[in-house]
């Protein structure tokens, strides 16, 4: 049995933040990250833990540090800060026990960046074939999308600014393509 | 009249107009054998039978224009190199007789048999290229492992970098693989049966099988009213599970569209045709000149005859990493087949539930290159009733018993 | 040579003269200009060669459907391009082009020779000979006949250039930029519609950037066009792109643009993509794509300086062009009177207006009567003269009874045709729109429509200025409301002083009897002649499509824009059949050429494809790791030290595993948590073996079927909690699995309450192989007791490693102890450092994929995909062990029992003991029972895996062989590319430890 | 590329769904009992209809669920589409119901 008292240094992926042409790249910060599934019932049970109501279809509920994104009919992603992953997956499991669910740590498969700038909405839509407009992808609207041949999770957090979420390997697929994209602008 | 080059000069000194190359009759009430489907398969089924069988008494029934479904709209690779011992036998035939086709038909149908080259891009791809090879060789078939430098040298603007994304570890050639002209193929047996007395009605669509009370096919309901027929043989490609179902016989068939394209024509630059099955690129040059490019077909089953631009879009990608010169050359016309695709990826060739009817299709995205031996065989079956030793094999009874013919198993798309 | 041909006026800016090179040849053009009006400036007419007989070849066109003027542009390296049409080639200071199809010179070209030989080379003479001897096709004439055809030179170099890609929504996408589409698309947008306008030209305006006369809302037209782009410039809905071709009209309102960003720039800057492509889905489409305008047939008809009436006028107005001084007009349409009064007053001499009607009248005949130009009316061309550019004509009177005398000869530069007009209906088409067949005015225009689109203008027939403008108007006005914009009423523009396309002509124009002498193109960039279409329908081509291909009319690179009809009509006359019975050829994408880079867009190098690297790919970098792709995966492969080769280096690996341990990175492993009161139950049905009881901290090999009984995936499955699995399947499988998987729960097995969550890239897997794993982690380990009794092989605890939580395996797939070490990924390269360290101290190594595979084949262990091809049931592959017997079902069970699924003698896995243990077989070599089979003998199987084993210092062998199992020890022959069948013995597939004793250690 | 109308997200680029083959083949609840011709035509025959096609398809890159559609594989015009589970609309009906 070890006596290790080291602690592994985390490594991200995302390289660092980059300003292109009228739109800036920033990774987003590592969070907590659970996949839950089940019910209707289940997730407005897991909102109340967390402090947020049950988004609808396509939205995300959130406040400044923690967020809960529609995935689909039985499926939501939760965000959290980095410190509060084990006690918040404690008193999820606790609050679910009685409802069948399923809880999935998934903190390192997903990664994160930020695109902020007049530019954002023409830079994305190098990739993604959904329609940003304002009118059609209002701010608070998420949805998982291709962005050229990846899949992530496309969440819009104000007018120009988007947070947009992948599996990790598919992150420098991910910039490589934000950065040819930023060529065509 | 015969064709040759002294023909040729004769009518060019006389100015007089040369003959139909094929009759274009009214149907007579009834047949010996109706072959419902004037593709190449349809046609050089009525030759053979015709010309091997003695049955003249035949007619060849196309809703449109002869040669117009896919092998008007493919993409000619030919080849035999396939895995299963059945599966070479049945194209082994075929290239066989293209390699005298020509001087049979007296029909210059192009066969150009320029070497067919099937890209490894992953050690997968290496061993089942291997397995191929030796497989091939056992069967007497021609077929040779190339490294990318000669692969590169077989085809120059080949980009063997070992830096893109999917490097070409190297290639099978089939050398006795090539091209051919479709529309000859479909012209020159069309000709050739029509010459035997076949007789090809051209825009008149089958739209019903009559039976007789016993179930056994008496003849076909179509556009031009009923011809009667002792054997109905159908060979309508995309279309045969729309006609078996006027029989009521359901088949193991779904339609596809299949994409393909050309360029603008530019002087000679693709010595060969390559294929990669694993990045899905095809791609050969036609005599007049356009790079011939063979796409997938769409993820849904369809009619229409055309498909989705990401479809093109994919090959093409897979084609300018691979050829980067021609990134810079345009699309000319792109266009759509229906391919019908059996589970297994291998044809139905022979008996079907009904007396006197019979099948040949699910060639899917690769049957122009049987086009001769297929027509072969299956008039064999109509004019006996029984399958040849080749086609046996290829009995819808296969999907019951489990004895599939898998090529797709261990290569994904089958051109 | 000087500009001897340039006039005032034109939309060419005077101020910015430019240089560029024609041939070699220096010439001077202005900004505005294309290569074709400039070099018509400098009096060039001939510009190409043509396909077949090598003719001389001026330019036809001002546009799009130009078909002869075709040069190759060249900027150096890999950016060259050919088969431009120089009347859409714009003018760059140094811009370089060559003509193409030619032998020697543009003027002097051997090729020529084919005109001679005319009679010979008619439709489809390649179908009648070059077949004696067999074999000499493809070696003697093929090759020259290649020689022959084809147009421009392909690029020798790669193309260095960058494509961008941008998808776009929009209310209203306007096709064409012409009155029509201008009208309709400030209309849309004027009710706050989100429009889209494109135009292939570099200018917005179509045809009224040749427009003289007319006015529209009491201004000049042109100074209309200014204002309404500027209008639609102000308003930010609009999105206005010039240069932009709509190529493609898919399914559901999806359509494809390609704009040309920097090509018409003479020093593009680098980072700028070269051209973008535009995917757009618009909830209404307004087709204003206008119409082209037609040759007529007759002899002559392709000499340089024979072109269109309305790209004389096009040259003339709008780049200040004179195309000829001495013109003739050969016109069957009103608006043919408006290039000659335009051309007349810019100072050519109007020789003749041979008009084919015998009484024209009209705005336009009376202003040229007016002017006193030469109206002719009853009259035809019978033949146009001259080789390098035309230089007189042979006219011909139409008589009462409609016979054609010949009427003398007559000088001219240059002669303008005017056939009519035929509504470019190619992206209504494309829709699946039906078209109809206007009698009257001989043409067809769009019908039914499928899709949410409108036509208008010339697209749609209409020409004259006021309608059309109005049609635009009202199309754009219904798209907007279609798309849920009402507006206040704005009203259309309006226009007057125009003269209108009336009247035209399909087909072959009347000739003298007896015909003359002399060629008369169709179509003509692949020389296509009113005698072939007509040999055709003799020769038995009666359907349009056959006689396309026989003649090959329409499948040039204009694809028929300017032929199809007048191929129609002739096929439709020689067959005695009403034309619209006769029928169109279909059309399809693209309506221009598009060039491959700029569908292909980004996907270039590493995007491609998404490179998906694990966390642990940069130590393996660092260490000079050769990689393998895996799906889209990168894998190490194996880690040569300086010096080695491949097989030294997997020899090595391999014996310092067996010999102490090594390390290897299995993050690829495909992972989904299976989670839910059914969990267990649900795995039941889907993989063949039992896991109902399988005890919480326990693995058990998990075996999974297609529904027809082939083997698809494997893996191993970890029990965490009773209603919680760890599910592990191969790199390349994972996404199908999991698709595989979700299909059963969601759409068979809906009862069950359990979820799927993709868990491989939560987790970097770190495997540790041999002797000495457990000394290697355990000072790195906390919380788990590692012994043999409390984790027995086949068993998964949770605890911490370096201070990160772990899901630590004990599995093996290299028959010795092993542990597979889970972590949380972004922790996956820290804790392989420290693994790594103390592995060090042990003296082990890190391996790759090759020696993992070596191992594993050494076991016996299998590798579906590999050992496994589709067709392999479990039995096949003597894994009835792992079959639940006392399961009900589960997913392929009902298969197994088919006929030939349970035949003795189906290939099944077994050990080949090769004879010499130094041979290798490749793998895929055949199974054969002599050493020399006769060729087209039949095969008893198949070699699956096969390695040197550097551990048993011989080769080792997998394969599958028919009925193998009961044929232990019988010999057999493996075949070689390099000789003759080497012998082996059937054995059991399993080389190594066969007790398993290493695996409890 | 195909608009399909997700019943959980609404219209969608085909490119984010996965085609399932034809909709409504069952499974049999006790394959065991099943024999070999109807197995077989579980397994393999197909109706492969010109015209109106029940299928599936899954929002892969969506909300991940499968769903049923009734497209006219002529026209690749989808009349409909609905949730796996709910019954197959009267076909008579859909195509009376359809402009193109
Ligand atoms: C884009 C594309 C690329 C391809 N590339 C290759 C390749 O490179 N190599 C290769 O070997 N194969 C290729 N193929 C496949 C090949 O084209 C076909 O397998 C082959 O041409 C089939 O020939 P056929 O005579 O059976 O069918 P078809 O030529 O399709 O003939 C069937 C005929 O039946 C007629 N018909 C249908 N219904 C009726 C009815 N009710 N009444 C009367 N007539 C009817 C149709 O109109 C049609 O003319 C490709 C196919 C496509 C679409
Ligand atoms: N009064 C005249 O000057 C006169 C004379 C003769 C003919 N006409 C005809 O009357 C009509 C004028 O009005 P209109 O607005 O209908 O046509 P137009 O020809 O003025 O405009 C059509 C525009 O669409 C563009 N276009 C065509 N296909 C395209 C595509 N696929 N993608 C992008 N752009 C494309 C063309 O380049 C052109 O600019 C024309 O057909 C014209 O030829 C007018
Ligand atoms: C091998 C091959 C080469 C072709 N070359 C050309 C060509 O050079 N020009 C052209 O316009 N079409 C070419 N086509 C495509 C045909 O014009 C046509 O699109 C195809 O036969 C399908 O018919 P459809 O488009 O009328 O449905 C070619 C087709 C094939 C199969
Ligand atoms: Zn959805």
């Amino acid at each position: 049995m070890g006596e290790s008292s080291m602690m592994a240094e985390r490594r991200s992926i995302l390289p660092a933040a980059v300003a292109w042409h009228g739109v800036r790249y920033e990774p987003v910060e590592a969070m907590a990250r659970f996949v839950l599934r089940g019910s209707d019932a289940v997730c407005s049970t897991a909102a109340e833990v967390i402090g947020l109501s049950n988004p609808s279809v396509l939205r995300a509920s959130h406040d400044e540090h923690r967020a809960i994104l529609w995935q689909g009919p039985d499926e939501w992603l939760i965000l959290a800060p980095e410190v509060e992953r084990v006690a918040l997956l404690q008193r999820l499991e606790t609050a679910l026990a009685q409802a069948p669910h399923a809880l999935v740590d998934v903190s390192h498969r997903n990664v994160a960046v930020r695109l902020e700038g007049e530019a954002a909405t023409r830079l994305l839509a190098t990739g993604i074939m959904l329609d940003l407009d304002e009118a059609a992808f209002p701010v608070g609207m998420t949805t998982r999308t291709l962005f050229g041949k990846a899949d992530v999770t496309l969440w819009r957090q104000a007018p120009q600014r988007f947070h947009l979420e992948t599996w990790r390997s598919f992150a420098p697929y991910v910039i490589g393509l934000l950065q040819a994209g930023a060529r065509g602008l | 009249m015969k064709f040759s080059a002294l023909a040729l000069l004769k009518q060019a000194l006389s100015g007089e107009p040369w003959p139909e190359q094929w009759r274009s009759p009214e149907p007579k009430p009834a047949y010996d054998v109706v072959i419902v489907g004037a593709g190449g398969h349809g046609l050089a089924t009525a030759y053979y039978l015709a010309k091997e069988h003695g049955l003249h008494n035949v007619a060849v029934i196309e809703k449109g224009w002869l040669g117009g479904g896919n092998t008007g709209r493919n993409t000619t690779i030919i080849r035999s190199n396939y895995l299963w011992e059945e599966s070479q036998k049945l194209y082994e035939h075929a290239v066989k007789l293209w390699e005298g086709l020509s001087q049979e038909l007296n029909y210059n149908v192009m066969y150009s048999p320029r070497g067919v080259m099937m890209l490894a891009h992953t050690e997968h791809d290496i061993q089942s290229a291997k397995r191929h090879i030796h497989a091939n060789r056992l069967g007497g078939i021609d077929n040779e492992w190339l490294t990318p430098e000669e692969a590169q040298a077989f085809c120059p603007i080949l980009n063997i970098s070992r830096d893109i994304r999917y490097p070409i570890l190297g290639a099978a050639l089939q050398r006795r693989g090539g091209t051919a002209r479709h529309d000859a193929v479909a012209w020159g047996y069309a000709r050739g049966a029509s010459a035997l007395g076949v007789d090809i009605i051209q825009n008149c669509e089958v739209k019903g099988l009559r039976r007789a009370p016993s179930g056994a096919i008496t003849g076909v309901e179509t556009t031009k009213g009923f011809i009667g027929a002792k054997r109905v043989g159908v060979v309508a490609a995309g279309h045969t599970s729309v006609i078996m179902q006027m029989a009521d016989v359901q088949m193991p068939l779904e339609s596809y569209p299949l994409q393909a394209l050309v360029s603008e024509p530019v002087k000679p630059v693709m010595p060969c045709v390559v294929m990669s099955n694993t990045i899905h690129a095809y791609m050969s040059q036609s005599d007049k000149g356009e790079l011939v490019i063979g796409a997938g077909t769409d993820a849904y089953t369809s009619y229409s005859q055309t498909g989705g631009l990401h479809i093109s879009a994919h090959t093409l990608d897979a084609i300018c990493e691979l050829f980067p010169v021609v990134r810079r050359m345009k699309m000319l016309r792109n266009w759509g087949g229906i391919v019908d695709v059996t589970p297994d990826r291998s044809p139905i060739i022979g008996k079907t539930p009904v007396e006197g009817l019979f099948v040949n299709c699910g060639w899917g995205t690769g049957g122009f290159k049987a086009t001769p031996g297929s027509g072969h065989v299956f008039a064999w079956t109509l004019a006996k009733g029984e399958p040849h030793p080749i086609n046996a094999p290829f009995s819808l009874d296969r999907f019951r018993t489990g004895r599939l013919i898998d090529e797709a198993a261990a290569a994904a798309v089958a051109h | 040579m000087s500009d001897g041909f340039r006039i005032k006026g034109g939309r060419i800016d005077r101020a910015k003269p430019i240089s560029f090179s024609f041939d070699g040849t220096v010439y001077r053009g202005y900004e505005g200009d294309t290569l074709a009006s400039a070099l018509l400036a400098n009096g060039v007419h001939l510009m190409g060669r043509s396909f077949k007989y090598h003719r001389p070849r001026g330019v036809l066109a001002a546009g799009a459907e130009e078909p002869n003027a075709l040069v190759t542009v060249t900027r150096g390296g890999g950016r060259s391009t050919p088969n431009l049409r120089a009347t859409q080639v714009e003018l760059y200071e140094g811009l370089q082009a060559e003509s193409q199809n030619r032998f020697s010179s543009l003027g002097f070209d051997i090729g020529e020779i084919n005109d001679l030989a005319g009679p010979l080379l008619g439709a489809g003479f390649y179908y009648k000979t070059f077949m004696q001897p067999k074999g000499a096709w493809a070696k003697l004439y093929e090759p020259l006949i290649r020689r022959a055809a084809g147009l421009g030179e392909a690029p020798r170099h790669p193309d260095p250039d960058h494509y961008a890609n941008r998808f776009a929504h929009c209310d209203v996408l306007v096709a064409g930029g012409g009155p029509a589409g201008l009208a309709a698309a400030l209309a849309a947008a004027q009710s706050g519609a989100r429009v889209i306008l494109a135009d292939e030209q570099n200018e917005f305006g179509g045809s009224l950037l040749a427009e003289t006369t007319a006015t529209i809302d009491d201004q000049p037209a042109q100074d209309w066009v200014r204002a309404t782009i500027a209008a639609l410039n102000a308003m930010p809905h609009v999105t206005l792109l010039p240069r932009t071709t709509v190529f493609g009209y898919f399914q559901q309102n999806f359509l494809g643009l390609v704009e040309r960003v920097t090509d018409h720039q003479a020093a593009p800057p680098s980072a700028v993509a070269r051209e973008r492509l535009w995917q757009v889905r618009a909830k209404e489409v307004v087709l204003a794509t206008g119409a082209i305008e037609r040759p007529l047939v007759f002899a002559g008809n392709d000499r340089p300086g024979v072109m269109l009436a309305s790209a004389a006028r096009i040259f003339c107005n709008r780049y200040g062009v004179l195309v000829g001084r001495r013109v003739i007009l050969f016109t069957a349409d009103d608006s043919a009177y408006a290039a000659a009064l335009d051309l007349f007053r810019a100072g050519a001499t109007i020789m003749a207006i041979a008009d084919l009607r015998t009484n024209p009248t009209g705005p336009g005949v009376d202003a040229a009567r007016a002017a006193k130009l030469p109206v002719m009316p009853g009259t035809v061309i019978i033949a146009a003269h001259g080789r390098l550019r035309a230089d007189g004509v042979t006219l011909g009177a139409i008589g009462e009874d409609g016979a054609v005398r010949a009427a003398g000869d007559l000088p001219c530069d240059a002669l303008l045709m005017a056939g009519g007009f035929t509504p470019t209906v190619h992206l209504f088409s494309q829709s699946r729109g039906k078209l109809t067949y206007d009698e009257a005015r001989q043409m067809f225009i769009p019908g039914t429509s499928v899709q949410r689109e409108r036509s208008a203008g010339g697209a749609k027939g209409t020409f004259a200025l006021a309608a059309i403008l109005a049609e635009g108007h009202a199309a754009g006005r219904d798209a907007a409301q279609k798309a849920g914009f009402t507006s206040e009423a704005h009203v259309a523009p309006q226009a007057k002083g125009d003269i209108p396309v009336a009247g035209g002509f399909v087909g072959a124009v009347p000739q003298p009897k007896g015909g003359v002498k002399g060629k008369a193109f169709v179509d003509f960039q692949n020389d296509v002649k009113a005698t072939d279409i007509i040999a055709a329908t003799q020769e038995g081509f009666r359907s349009i499509e056959h006689v396309k291909r026989y003649t090959t009319t329409g499948m040039a690179t204009d694809q028929g824009k300017t032929s199809n009809m007048n191929a129609l009509a002739i096929a439709a006359d020689a067959l005695d059949r009403p034309l619209p019975q006769v029928g169109l050829t279909t059309f399809r994408m693209p309506y221009t050429p598009v060039t491959f880079g700029s569908i292909a867009g980004h996907a270039r190098g590493d995007l491609f494809d998404p490179v998906r690297q694990t966390p642990i790919h940069g130590w393996a970098d660092e260490q000079g790791a050769a990689f393998e792709n895996v799906g889209l995966w990168k894998r190490a492969w194996y880690f040569a030290k300086p010096g080695e080769t491949m097989h030294e280096a997997v020899v090595r690996e391999c014996m310092t595993v067996r010999r102490a341990a090594g390390l290897f990175d299995a993050s690829t492993l495909g992972k989904i948590e299976v989670v839910g009161p059914d969990a267990a139950e649900f795995l039941n049905r889907l993989y063949t073996n039992p896991f109902s009881k399988l005890e919480v901290g326990r693995c058990r090999y998990g075996l999974m079927l297609n529904e027809a009984g082939f083997v698809m995936d494997d893996g191993v499955i970890g029990r965490l909690a009773t209603d919680r699995f760890h599910v592990t399947m191969t790199t390349g499988g994972a996404p199908r699995v999991l698709a595989h998987m979700e299909d059963y729960l969601q759409t068979e097995f809906t009862d069950l309450k359990v979820w799927l969550t993709s868990t491989t890239e939560q987790w970097a897997v770190i495997a540790v192989q041999g002797p000495r794993a457990r000394a290697i982690i355990a000072p790195l380990v906390e919380g788990i007791d590692l012994s043999a009794e409390a984790m027995p092989h086949m068993s998964v605890k949770t605890g911490t490693i370096c201070g990160v939580e772990t899901r630590l395996f004990r599995v093996s797939f290299t028959g010795e102890l092993g542990f597979e070490i889970n972590v949380p990924s972004d922790y996956g390269r820290a804790v392989w450092d420290a693994v790594w360290a103390e592995a060090r101290k042990h003296d082990v190594c890190a391996y790759g994929t090759e020696a993992m595979h070596v191992l594993r084949a050494e076991k016996g262990y299998i590798i579906v995909g590999q050992d496994t091809d589709g067709t392999v049931t479990p039995a096949d592959l003597g894994m009835e062990w792992a079959i639940g017997k006392s399961k009900p079902d589960f997913v392929g069970k009902r298969s197994l029992s088919r006929s030939d699924l349970v035949k003795p003698n189906r290939p099944q896995l077994v050990g080949l003991r090769t004879a010499d243990p130094g041979f290798v077989p490749d793998m895929g070599a055949q199974i054969v029972p002599v050493a020399n089979p006769a060729p087209g003998s039949s095969a008893q199987g198949f070699v699956s895996s096969s390695y040197d084993s550097a551990v048993l210092g011989r080769s080792i062998v997998m394969g599958l062989v028919a009925g193998g199992r009961a044929r232990m020890a019988e010999t057999v022959f493996i075949t070689r590319l390099d000789g003759a069948a080497a012998p082996a013995t059937i054995v059991e597939p399993i080389f190594y430890d066969p007790d398993g004793e290493r695996l409890h250690g | 590329m195909l608009l399909i109308e997700c019943p959980y997200c609404g219209p969608r680029p085909e490119l984010e769904f996965r085609y399932g083959g034809e909709a409504h083949v069952a499974r049999a609840a006790d394959p065991a009992t099943v024999d070999d011709e109807h197995w077989t035509a579980f397994l393999f025959w197909r109706g492969n209809p010109k015209g109106l096609h029940f299928e599936r398809w899954r929002h892969a890159s969506g909300c991940g669920r499968f769903f049923n559609c009734a497209r006219d594989t002529v026209s690749d015009v989808i009349v409909k589409t609905y949730k796996a589970g709910e019954p197959k609309p009267d076909a008579a009906r859909l195509m009376t119901g359809t402009t193109p």
